[in-house]
């Protein structure tokens, strides 16, 4: 089944396939981002009890989710790396890593902004902003983990065991809003069968969700295409893909 | 036949420095394979890919015409490393390090009293051994090569600290287990000494 | 358009500080990211450079101590 | 085999007594502070204690498990383990062991003790006894995990304590969660259910990725 | 001499940056720890919050010395540095130096921040920063001191333990008074000039106990 | 004339065991003393009483005609110990461990990387030295003996771990440093070269 993939484990076809992806993908990304996100802020209307504040979700939520789809994806990987030791594979765990990283980042303070009109404090020690602040410290810890070895082969195997582990916490995040009674508001555009949220403001926030989406893979490309020659810098190829650009 | 062990097209990256490519070696029972090369020319790296420690950039590593990555206990068992690092605790006894590798291997009792008094080291069984010579605690960590039965063996310089007599007996040993149709591979910068009818040596240039 | 003016749609009905701080903040870093990972890029070519010219350095050295 | 390894390292731990007097006298030494640091009101005291106690733990098993596999690792002999790859699985349930043996046992056994200076009330004693009881092995499991992934790294300790840290926090929170609903004199079943499924799940998940972290840092 | 010595001391440091980030990190994750454990309560958190940043610091410290003469020892540099005897004075002082800039300085960095999020008001942190400045290098000394005892000693971290807490603890009982009368609109000159005077005192003194620690422990 | 270096009635006791008793030797500038013996004779043990590291448990040790207790400075001054351990921390460079023992010794400022690249580590000097190979790692540990200026040498295996290449390069310089008037106190197992005209042997023998 999945016949058609085995072509790109090789470092050399998987990079200039990332090479063609590459301009569609950002380019997509920057549009659909800019359309949700200035469709959220401007034309969209407040809600009736947040009042304007919930403009923020246009990049909260997006972030928030994309924090931890990333980590999933990460976990995936490192999956596969591990079980099947392919080493492509073992590099997009640390490509993709710091921008789940820096997605994390965003939910946290774009929360933040918004918990102080909405909760009245910047941070409360609840369930489900302390495992995302966990989702942080796991985040920094695979990228300082990889960086620690002075194998960069050891490093990038033990970063993938790391990953995998801390997957444990997604599943805790998510649900830590039913599991704890908590500030923080329950599920309403991830039930799928009857989204809680009225379409003018449902559409903004799929179409910067997709944005987010697309921004996270086209600097995934980057960042693999730069892990693949890194890793590969004594091959042949890499000098002429080097010079042909 | 089968060769008893053998590899292909091994090629070995530390730091983006090719130590060595296309290295094929084969390997059958009773041969004793020397690898020679100057410091740094990688002798360590190949010994640790071919006890399958590391996995090679490049090529595969047969044991007894299987790939070892498809019968990595069956090879586990039937090897038995010993690298630079002696392998023994130093806050242990000879007694108790013996013990903890015995157990390890699952070899069969055997009086390790008699056994170190062999190897010259009555009278110091139950010192931690930290407190033992350096030559003495590198009997400590190669008394497992007179217990162990497994067929092939890979020894990163054995010689090291040894006196004179503890390189003759550890030669005598060698020479026992090549009769008994062990193989073995070694490397060590000090000459082996004559009588080793079946001596392959192969030899790593250092290339920058 | 939701708002009236320009000034309405900074002040964001009151709540215009902690709104445009979440997206200053987002676009921050997501800017910062974009321009990292293509900095990364430009330094990867520059290591190459140097240790083209340190594999050289040492070839050169090795001549010179041959002989 | 699981029980000749284990005897060796209670042999080492005989021998090296800091091993585990380390962290208890740590422990010990954490609590005694407070009242020093802190100032010696009772009441403020009480409430903090098995706050205070939960900390103290955490942060002395960790501190002990940096050493872990330190030794044998320099010495060669997780290489030669992992050459010998069918002694490996057995080995690190021995360091599993003999870690919650050498250090949360002896917390466990002091912890009436130092709840007792610090005027804990029975209710919470008790609910904090049960969370420590459940607590600790799984804090053993996490932290021979975090001494695993960090053996070979240039720079132990800090690595170790902000990856296993995010594992504990959970913990944490649960189990100071089940004592402030016991001094409450709330039902805290919930919170110890989740703390043993938490523990039964490490146990039988976490040896697999010592065992491999072990493999993956001596290659 | 001694400036080559401290450069190698930081060369090392920039190396192993767990040397440094660990005890820091240490105290920080120490910091977070108790909103977690013991509640965020902010009138809590203020009351308590001097008397932990001081515990923090003193465990920080004591646990990053342990490690301090462990690798130069293990490779054999102390024992050469003996037998050429005049270096080892230098190697002391750069030691302490290092110690402090690596342990001491970031704590004493780091804790405005930390006081700030825990709520300390501004007279108990003026004074709390006042005693950190003064107390840290004595901590340091003090350390260093305990790991050239120990650096021989099977059983390294007890040990040090043991000694050194004796030893910091009229340190803690100092600054913590000074910060309580600071706490109260009272003056502390008193705590603070016994605190300059310790310094003083284990400046001149504690180096020569080092340097004859670390001939003994050799041979 | 007064020796160079001498000791006389040395005994050694170790975990209440009698290494030597009573054992005299003389040094003078210009000869190699080679300490011979079997694993565990005492051979470290009693360098390391030349050394001053640790005091006999019985006679005295001369240098220059005075004894050493009475002038440790000097005597240390014009001593370069180097033990079984290397003395070079695994962390910092080659470059860096040899500025640390330049300062150590107070030794002249030499440029290290020729001295590194004549020890055949080219390209090597600014890898932490935990990447080098074992005989490498010997290499920067021994690199101080061309720097240094001390008449008296005491190595204790100055050979484990090199190569052939790298023992003749170190008894070259061996013999340069004899042909200057210094003197060495050496044990080794493996034997040296001829061509040492002054070499002196001592033999301890194993005392259980
Ligand atoms: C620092 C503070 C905050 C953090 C770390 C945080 C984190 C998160 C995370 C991780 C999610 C995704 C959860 C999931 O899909 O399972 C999420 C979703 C969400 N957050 Fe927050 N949040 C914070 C503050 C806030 C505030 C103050 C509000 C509004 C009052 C808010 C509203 C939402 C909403 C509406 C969702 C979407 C829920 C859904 O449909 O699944 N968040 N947040
Ligand atoms: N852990 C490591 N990380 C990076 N590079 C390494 C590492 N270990 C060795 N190397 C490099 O690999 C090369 C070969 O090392 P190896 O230990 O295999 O040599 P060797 O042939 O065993 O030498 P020796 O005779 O000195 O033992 C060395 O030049 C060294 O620079
Ligand atoms: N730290 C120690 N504590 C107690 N006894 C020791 C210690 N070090 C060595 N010994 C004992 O002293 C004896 C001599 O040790 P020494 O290291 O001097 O031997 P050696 O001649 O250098 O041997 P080798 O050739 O193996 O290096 C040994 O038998 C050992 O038992
Ligand atoms: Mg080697
Ligand atoms: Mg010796």
């Amino acid at each position: 089944m999945f016949k058609w993939l085995h072509p790109l484990a090789k470092p050399e076809i998987l990079y200039h396939f990332c090479g063609r992806l590459l301009p569609w993908l950002m380019g997509s990304a920057v549009l659909t981002l800019l359309f949700g996100n200035i469709w959220g802020l401007a034309f969209s209307p407040p809600d009736y009890q947040q009042f304007d504040t919930v403009r923020i979700i246009y990049i909260h939520v997006p972030s928030a989710l994309l924090s931890m789809a990333t980590y999933t994806i990460m976990a995936i990987a490192a999956f596969t790396a591990l079980v099947w030791q392919i080493k492509v594979v073992q590099w997009a765990v640390l490509a993709i890593a710091p921008i789940g990283a820096v997605f994390t980042a965003i939910a946290l303070l774009t929360g933040m902004a918004w918990g102080k009109p909405m909760w009245g404090t910047w941070w409360e020690w609840d369930a489900r902003l302390t495992s995302e602040l966990i989702l942080l410290f796991l985040y920094l810890g695979v990228i300082a983990l990889a960086g620690a070895f002075s194998d960069r082969q050891t490093g990038t195997k033990v970063a993938c065991l790391l990953a995998l582990v801390g997957f444990v916490n997604v599943p805790i995040i998510h649900f830590s809003v039913e599991w704890w009674n908590t500030l923080h508001q329950g599920a309403s555009i991830t039930k799928f069968d009857k989204p809680s949220v009225h379409p003018s403001m449902l559409w903004p926030l799929l179409i910067s969700l997709l944005g987010f989406y697309l921004l996270m893979l086209a600097l995934f490309c980057v960042r693999l295409r730069t892990a693949i020659l890194q890793n590969e810098q004594h091959r042949p190829w890499v000098k002429s893909a080097l010079g042909g650009q | 036949m089968t060769e008893f062990f053998s590899a292909q097209g091994l090629s070995c990256i530390r730091q983006d420095r090719v130590l060595f490519e296309q290295l094929d070696l084969t390997l059958n029972s009773g041969e004793l394979l020397q690898i020679q090369g100057k410091n740094g020319a990688g002798k360590s790296s190949l010994l640790r890919l071919l006890a399958g420690l590391s996995t090679p950039d490049d090529g595969t590593i047969y044991f007894q015409g299987q790939l070892i990555a498809e019968c990595l206990e069956q090879y586990a068992a039937s090897l038995c490393y010993i690298g630079h690092q002696s392998g023994i605790h130093e806050q242990l006894t000879a007694m108790e390090n013996i013990a903890f590798w015995r157990a390890a291997y699952q070899l069969p009792y055997v009086d390790s009293m008699t056994l170190l008094g062999e190897l010259g080291l009555a009278g110091l069984e139950d010192l931690p051994c930290h407190m033992l010579s350096a030559g003495q605690q590198r009997r400590v960590s190669l008394a497992r090569l007179w217990l162990t039965n497994c067929p092939l063996w890979i020894l990163d310089e054995p010689f090291t600290a040894l006196d004179q007599s503890a390189i003759q007996r550890l030669q005598y040993r060698f020479r026992q287990h090549l009769a008994q149709g062990g193989a073995m591979i070694v490397t060590t910068h000090q000459p082996l000494s004559d009588g080793f009818s079946c001596l392959k040596t192969l030899e790593l240039s250092y290339r920058w | 358009m939701y708002f009236d003016s320009f000034s309405d749609f900074l002040a964001m009905g009151g709540y215009g500080f902690f709104i445009w701080l979440a997206y200053g903040l987002t676009y921050l870093l997501l800017i910062g990211l974009v321009a990292y990972c293509f900095w990364e890029v430009k330094a990867f070519r520059q290591h190459i450079q140097q240790k083209l010219a340190r594999a050289q350095r040492i070839k050169q050295y090795q001549e010179a101590d041959q002989p | 085999m699981v029980s000749v390894f284990i005897r060796r390292e209670l042999a080492l731990l005989a021998r090296q007594k800091a091993d585990w007097l380390n962290p208890l006298l740590f422990f010990i030494i954490v609590l005694t502070l407070f009242p020093l640091g802190v100032g010696p009101e009772p009441n403020q005291l009480r409430i903090m204690a098995p706050g205070i106690v939960w900390i103290a733990a955490l942060l002395s098993v960790l501190l002990a498990s940096e050493r872990l596999f330190r030794d044998d690792y320099r010495n060669g002999v997780i290489e030669q383990l992992v050459a010998n790859r069918q002694a490996l699985m057995p080995f690190v349930l021995a360091k599993i062991v003999t870690n919650w043996l050498s250090t949360g046992l002896p917390l466990v056994v002091i912890s009436p003790v130092v709840a007792m200076l610090l005027g804990v009330e029975p209710a919470a004693f008790v609910a904090m006894m049960l969370t420590l009881l459940i607590g600790t092995p799984l804090l053993s499991i996490l932290s021979v995990l975090g001494a695993a992934i960090t053996m070979a790294a240039d720079k132990g300790g800090i690595l170790l304590a902000l990856l296993i840290l995010p594992l504990y926090i959970p913990l944490l929170i649960f189990a100071s969660a089940a004592i402030e609903a016991a001094g409450m004199g709330l039902p805290y079943n919930g919170q110890l259910a989740i703390l043993v499924a938490m523990l039964l799940l490490a146990f039988a998940l976490v040896p697999l990725a010592i065992a491999s972290a072990l493999r993956i840092n001596v290659s």
